[in-house]
């Protein structure tokens, strides 16, 4: 090749190395632009609420006096309507996923409930509010309740929790399956002795992400019809009510009224006083910080699982 | 010899046993198909109620929405309007950077940028959306409002903006996914004609990636058109009939919401009404969400 | 033992006190839960019988006296303070400081919709600039009355404006459009005077314009948009001693508290005379069944006297 | 108890007659005859496709796992005399008799202790002296006590490749099966650990049945008393190893053995 | 412009000298020397895994695509006498004047005609005329006129395995390289597509240098000027393609020829 040319090709790859350099850092900006949302949003709330998280916050009832205001009855509620969740979320999702990866004969049967799994993990989650509106709350008659409440975000994230179950049930390898029936194993055996335990790490990452999704969401609660001043606690198992002095049944606190941590949230923005603005923007802390923080737990746990797991 | 008795009892006990917890497990699986029929009859069956007192003509032509007041009008056309446009402002949003961060995250970030940045994007679609609402309503709209002072404090530009950010990772990790499934050996095609990074990304690996990046819009349109709360909080719930994103308006999920958060009186039409507009709902989501999903398929099985 | 509360909007702030009070002074024997639904809202949950108290910021209305019945709910009504209905318009907005009750009627009846869009329909010489309306919405007492008290017909209203439940939604929209208005409870006002200023309210055009206040509702000068509010409580709960001591000490602190929270209290009389009502087990209404308009705190206590 | 003794193999342990098996619609083991000689060591050889996998995997019925396979025809095991692929016949129960050691090999991601005393679990047993006693039997069976007496409780993938597949020998030992099926249980190894699992079938079959599939002719030359030459899924030569490999009698066969294709 | 004369091969277009390849930290290539005759055809063989294709793809830098790799030594590009590898050099620049055809045929998923001018688009060349001529003549060079002149605008995928590797060879070609790197373009064709790929690269050596990496040694030696052994990641031997077939120097060599491993 001549010299000449060689310039002549040297400055043409030059100028089109420029696009490269150019949208490299289009690429990364555009890519900020979601990090420096969210650290917008972050701060932000921090610069509101910061100076309310106390430990009296979390300890407090809802008050009408904002510097006296807590989370307490939220908290607690957020927690046990995320056990009913998970209690019956996990079981159904993997029971589900099980049943899909290892049991599911090719038919027609199999494919409408493939189709109905990936098209409710897109259903809106106002339209699970709407059921559980007629089915929980109406025709079961289980009322505005933490029962119903946990449910409703159970079916929300059941796909979530589907979905995790049957990859991680995917990446255990065939061999596994056919050393354990090879020694005589039946397939439940086989399902419940290598299969789960060995995708527990994936199960659970599932969890967290379904949990972390379920704890933020507001709409589907509000549906259902909980948004109201509750400074009181749902009855342990057991407690003595002092007005009845009647012991709490164990199952009790289900049906209790509650409030969670998204819905206190969204009624302190709605008051008149500034200062319960802050409330608000500490409660946003508060939710954000659980739900980055499980986020980021399902992060991790994804990544030791794919850095020690190596099939 | 013949197979002794107690073998074959035994056999018929571990059967049995065998074939209850398959069934148990069916029932499991089956329960996602019982909650779409249950989500599907209680729409239709709370919505048939409200179609007994409004004609479905009336419900898709008349333009104004006001089943709360005293002369009732029943046109789905405003909420339809409402969330179109927050959907077309967020898609405006989300499209193309989804689909840059997309390029960028598959061609031109080193494998340490990708696994640093990725979380952070995954994270931006766990904020719970109340706190979006409030971002859309409290930063975003009065940002919009200093180089646009005619635009009200209630508007769809806002959270439509801010739909939009919330779901660019989900954009970008679909169409990466559709990025990552074209094959190498077709990038080396490119490079090995001395193309570029940029040449190859845009001339090889987005064509061939193309209905991978198309499920990721379409699958977009499903999630913000079913987005409620930053709707809800940041648009003004004001249904009106009109294109315009910087006006006020309401959405269908907005309107839901705004129903079901003064208590639901059971079985009038205002509560009837919200299982109409549910079902306009979800068969919009429904289409979307099996159309994107087809595409995605189809990205999936070309190479 | 739970004791449970529902309804308006604008009442909540003083049930709410009350009960977070009231849980404290019993050590939180008795447990209360205090919703949102609206008045409307709130009374169709009552005469389901599934709440125990009812807030409310109008009276009950025929149709609700109806349900009740029909459930066979027996009520007893307890007047708790007095609000004023507070116009608000934007700091910026230089020409409607004052406004006659026949002037909002043009805005927000029935007819105004699609039609009444622009500032200078309203009074020749504003400024030609668009109309922009927020309100109660449809299930709030305050709508109600508003509607009665402006248009003449409780529930009658153009459609085409913001309408919420949520009153600081009214509030921010107002703060940040000159060009807007809405209306809502004096409470909301009175936390909010930095964002947003109150119209002052002529009855017509001769009489004098009115600012809401708590002396001016006291007077009884600020008309028609002054109003007593309310809670009801189902005469069956009412024989819970939880639910007696919780009405009790609603009657007890009552004045203390909607002071506190930005209301008018009513005079000590009112709170002595409501308390006796309710340990005779009163039942039924001082009102027809009508959003009735203009009711002023002496009318008030006569009445409460007499029924 | 009738005819388990075969005039060139002697007593059998079992045997395929007429076997046929099918991927769905392929036809992939073509009339198969097959005798296993009691405690002798049967080598399959064959080039890559012709079948063997799929001949040994009918053994222990390891293609009930998939949908849309078939058998066809018998595999006798003896001494009850039952075609163990009738219908009649719980796979379960022929794999609790005949064992499998796969290619890779394939420990649970479980402690070497409870690798091993998996298939006794499976059995339903739970006395822990008999488990400790059969794992160590097992472990001592496949060469692998001394190594892993110390780490019973280390996970097993902590294994070198050989110790994993003389574990997964142990785990298939432990359950005392009648037959163990080798799958080419030397070919992901190097060759130290070829030699120890070599050396170890040889004296395994003085307890055991053994059936080996092995690309290795040497291989099949060292371990085996029988072999079976496939291809293209049907059985062409059968006979005594030192026989087969020294005079062939069919071409097929000879070009095989000798390299000629394969 | 100095030494660009080799002993045995003549004329050269290129050169490894002392060149070693890392992936990470694996060896990869060992010291390789080898000459590139100008318009020859030289090939590379050796048993799988010994390093083929690594060394084939040092020539256009397609390593470089991916982190972790490392270049030693030299492969000199001639005549500018430039050394290909060394960080100075754009590996674009090298894959302008180096083209690649891969082992399965790779058209983008764009029309025959797009597939062609790819590597002129990439060039900037943007005239119609131009374009409609050098595709016409890279068509023509990969034999693929006649059959696809009137489907220039189908989509390339329609095309036939062997003709969607023609039509790699003509993309490779629109550009005008001076050296084509084939890396088994055939092993993934039938025997007649094969016989008209091997054909054209006979005929392709007339106007450009070929580096040919291939497993069927009849295909070396029916195609080559040149080949060279590698084994290990070592070049073991290279000489003409005549001799090295009839009498290889090295043992391993010939072992290889004859089959007896690999
Ligand atoms: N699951 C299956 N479905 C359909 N065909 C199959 C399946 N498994 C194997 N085959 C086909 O059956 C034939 C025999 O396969 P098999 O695995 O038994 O061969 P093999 O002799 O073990 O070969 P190798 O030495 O490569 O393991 C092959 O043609 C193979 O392609
Ligand atoms: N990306 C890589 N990372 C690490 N090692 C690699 C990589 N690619 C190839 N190798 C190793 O480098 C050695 C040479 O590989 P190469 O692909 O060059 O062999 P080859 O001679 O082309 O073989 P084949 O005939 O199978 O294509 C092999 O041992 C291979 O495992
Ligand atoms: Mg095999
Ligand atoms: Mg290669
Ligand atoms: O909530 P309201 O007081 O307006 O009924």
């Amino acid at each position: 090749m001549q010299a000449t040319e060689i310039q002549a090709l040297r400055a043409m790859i030059a100028q089109h190395k420029r696009y490269d350099i150019l949208f490299g850092i289009i690429g990364l900006l555009a890519t900020l632009v979601g990090v420096i949302t969210l650290l917008a949003l972050f701060i932000d709330l921090i610069m509101d609420g910061y100076g309310r998280l106390t430990p009296e916050f979390f300890t407090n009832f809802p008050s009408r006096r904002a510097a006296e205001a807590g989370i307490l009855s939220a908290w607690v509620g957020t927690a046990l309507v995320m056990l009913v969740t998970v209690l019956a979320a996990v079981p159904m999702g993997v029971a589900a996923a099980v049943y899909l990866e290892e049991y599911a004969p090719r038919n027609w049967v199999t494919d409408l409930i493939e189709i109905n799994v990936t098209n409710l993990a897109g259903v809106p989650s106002i339209v699970y509010g709407l059921l559980a509106l007629g089915l929980f709350v109406y025709i079961l008659d289980f009322g505005q309740s933490i029962l119903s409440a946990g449910l409703t975000l159970a079916l929300l994230i059941l796909p979530v929790i589907i979905v995790a179950t049957r990859e991680s049930l995917r990446s255990i390898p065939i061999a596994i399956r056919e050393a354990a029936y090879a020694l005589g194993a039946t397939r439940w055996q086989m399902v419940s002795e290598h299969l789960i335990p060995y995708s527990m790490g994936g199960i659970l990452t599932g969890v967290i992400i379904g949990m972390a999704r379920a704890i933020g969401e507001t709409a589907p609660i509000i549906t259902i019809g909980a948004l109201t001043f509750i400074a009181f606690l749902p009855p342990l198992p057991g407690a003595i009510d002092p007005a009845t002095d009647q012991a709490a049944g164990l199952f009790d606190w289900l049906f209790s009224p509650f409030t969670v941590l998204p819905i206190q949230m969204f009624n302190w923005v709605s008051r008149p006083q500034a200062a319960f603005l802050e409330n608000a923007a500490a409660t946003g802390i508060v939710i954000i910080v659980a739900t980055l923080a499980m986020n980021g737990l399902a992060i991790w746990l994804r990544y030791r699982i794919r850095k020690h797991i190596k099939w | 010899m013949n197979i002794p008795a107690h073998r074959l009892s035994e056999k018929r006990l571990r059967r049995a046993k065998e074939n209850a917890i398959e069934s148990v497990l069916f029932l499991a699986a089956f329960s996602a198909v019982a909650t779409t029929a249950a989500i599907v009859i209680i729409l239709l069956y709370e919505a048939s109620g409200f179609f007994e007192h409004v004609s479905i003509v009336e419900f898709l032509t008349n333009t104004q929405w006001t089943p709360m007041f005293e002369n009732p009008q029943y046109g789905i056309l405003p909420l339809l309007s409402g969330t179109l446009v927050t959907t077309g402002v967020a898609l405006a949003v989300a499209v193309p950077t989804g689909v840059i961060v997309a390029i960028y995250l598959s061609e031109f970030a080193s494998h340490r940028v990708r696994e640093t940045v990725k979380p952070f994007l995954e994270m931006l679609e766990g904020v719970p959306t109340v706190v979006y609402g409030y971002f859309a309503l409290l930063l975003v709209t009065p940002l919009l409002q200093t180089f646009m002072p005619d635009l009200p404090g209630f508007n769809m530009l806002g959270p439509g903006i801010v739909i939009g950010i919330m779901i660019i990772p989900y954009v970008s990790s679909v169409s990466e996914d559709a990025m990552r499934a074209v094959p190498m050996s077709l990038r080396e095609g490119s490079y090995a004609m001395g193309a570029t990074r940029f040449q190859t990304a845009v001339n090889v690996v987005f064509p061939a990636a193309i209905s991978g990046v198309l499920a990721a819009f379409i699958l977009g349109i499903s999630r913000a058109v079913g987005e409620t709360m930053v709707v809800a909080v940041a648009a003004g719930q004001q249904p009106n009939f009109t294109w315009d994103p910087r006006e006020p308006a309401a959405t269908i999920t907005a309107y839901i919401v705004q129903v079901a958060m003064g208590d639901l009186p059971h079985g009038s039409i205002a509560y009837q009404s919200i299982f109409a507009a549910g079902l306009v709902l979800v068969l919009m989501t429904l289409v979307f969400n099996i159309l994107g999903h087809m595409l995605r398929r189809k990205f999936r099985e070309a190479y | 033992g739970l004791v449970k509360v529902d309804g308006s909007s604008t009442v909540f702030p003083i049930t709410e006190a009350v009960a977070e009070e009231f849980q404290k002074s019993v050590k939180s024997k008795t447990k209360v839960t205090v919703g949102i639904s609206g008045t409307g809202g709130g009374f169709k949950k009552f005469c389901r019988g599934e709440t125990d108290i009812s807030d409310a910021s109008r009276p009950i209305l025929k149709k609700e006296m109806e349900d009740c019945k029909k459930a066979g709910i027996e009520y007893i009504e307890l007047p708790v303070a007095f609000d004023a209905l507070t116009v608000i318009i934007n700091p910026k907005n230089t020409w409607a400081g004052e406004l006659t009750v026949a002037e909002l009627k043009k805005m927000y009846e029935p007819s105004a919709q699609g039609k009444v869009n622009n500032w200078n329909q309203i009074r020749a010489g504003f400024p030609n600039a668009p109309l922009k309306l927020a309100g109660a919405g449809a299930d709030s007492g305050t709508f109600d009355y508003f509607t009665e008290a402006v248009v003449g017909k409780a529930k009658s209203s153009r459609g085409d404006y913001m309408a919420t439940e949520d009153d600081n939604v009214t509030i921010q929209f107002v703060s940040r459009d000159p060009n807007a208005i809405g209306y809502l409870g004096l409470a909301y006002y009175v936390e909010n005077k930095d964002k947003v200023k109150a119209v002052g309210i002529k009855v017509d055009d001769k009489s004098p314009t009115v600012l809401p206040s708590l002396e001016t509702v006291n007077k009884g000068t600020y008309q028609p948009l002054s109003r007593p509010i309310f809670i009801y409580i189902n005469r069956k709960s009412a024989d819970n001693p939880e639910v007696a001591a919780f009405v009790e000490y609603y009657m007890k602190h009552g004045a203390k508290l909607s002071k506190e929270v930005g209301y008018v209290d009513l005079p000590a009389k009112a709170y002595t005379m409501a308390l006796d009502n309710f340990k005779r087990r009163k039942t039924g209404t001082a009102f027809g069944g009508e959003a009735e308009v203009g009711v002023s705190v002496e009318e008030l206590l006569q009445r409460e006297g007499k029924h | 108890m009738t005819d388990n003794v075969h005039p060139e193999v002697g007593a059998l342990k079992a045997e395929a007659r007429n076997f046929n098996f099918f991927y769905g619609t392929y036809h992939a083991l073509k009339n198969i005859n097959l005798p296993v000689g009691e405690n002798k060591v049967t080598a399959l050889i064959g080039p890559s496709g012709c079948g063997k996998s799929t001949l040994l995997r009918s053994f222990n019925r390891m293609h009930d796992l998939y949908p849309g396979n078939r058998y066809e025809g018998e595999i006798q095991l003896y001494p009850d005399n039952v075609n163990m692929i009738s219908h009649g016949v719980d796979p379960i129960e022929v794999r609790m008799r005949v064992s499998m050691v796969f290619q890779k090999p394939n420990p649970f991601p479980k402690s070497i202790y409870e690798n091993v005393a998996y298939g006794l679990r499976v059995r339903g047993e739970k006395r822990k002296s008999v488990l400790d006693e059969k794992v160590e039997r097992a472990l001592r069976g496949a060469a692998l006590w001394n190594e892993a007496k110390d780490r019973l409780n280390d996970l097993a993938f902590n294994l070198s490749g050989g110790q994993q597949q003389r574990l997964c020998i142990a785990r298939a030992l432990a359950a005392d099966p009648e037959i163990i099926l080798f799958d080419e249980p030397t070919s992901a190894l190097d060759p130290i650990a070829t030699a120890s699992i070599e050396e170890l079938v040889a004296e395994l079959k003085n307890q055991v049945t053994i059936l080996i599939v092995t690309h290795n002719m040497q291989q099949a030359a060292r371990v085996s008393d029988y072999t079976a030459f496939m291809y293209m899924g049907e059985l062409i030569e059968f006979g005594k190893t030192d026989e087969l490999f020294v005079k062939p009698k069919v071409k097929q066969t000879e070009d095989y053995i000798t390299g000629r294709f394969g």
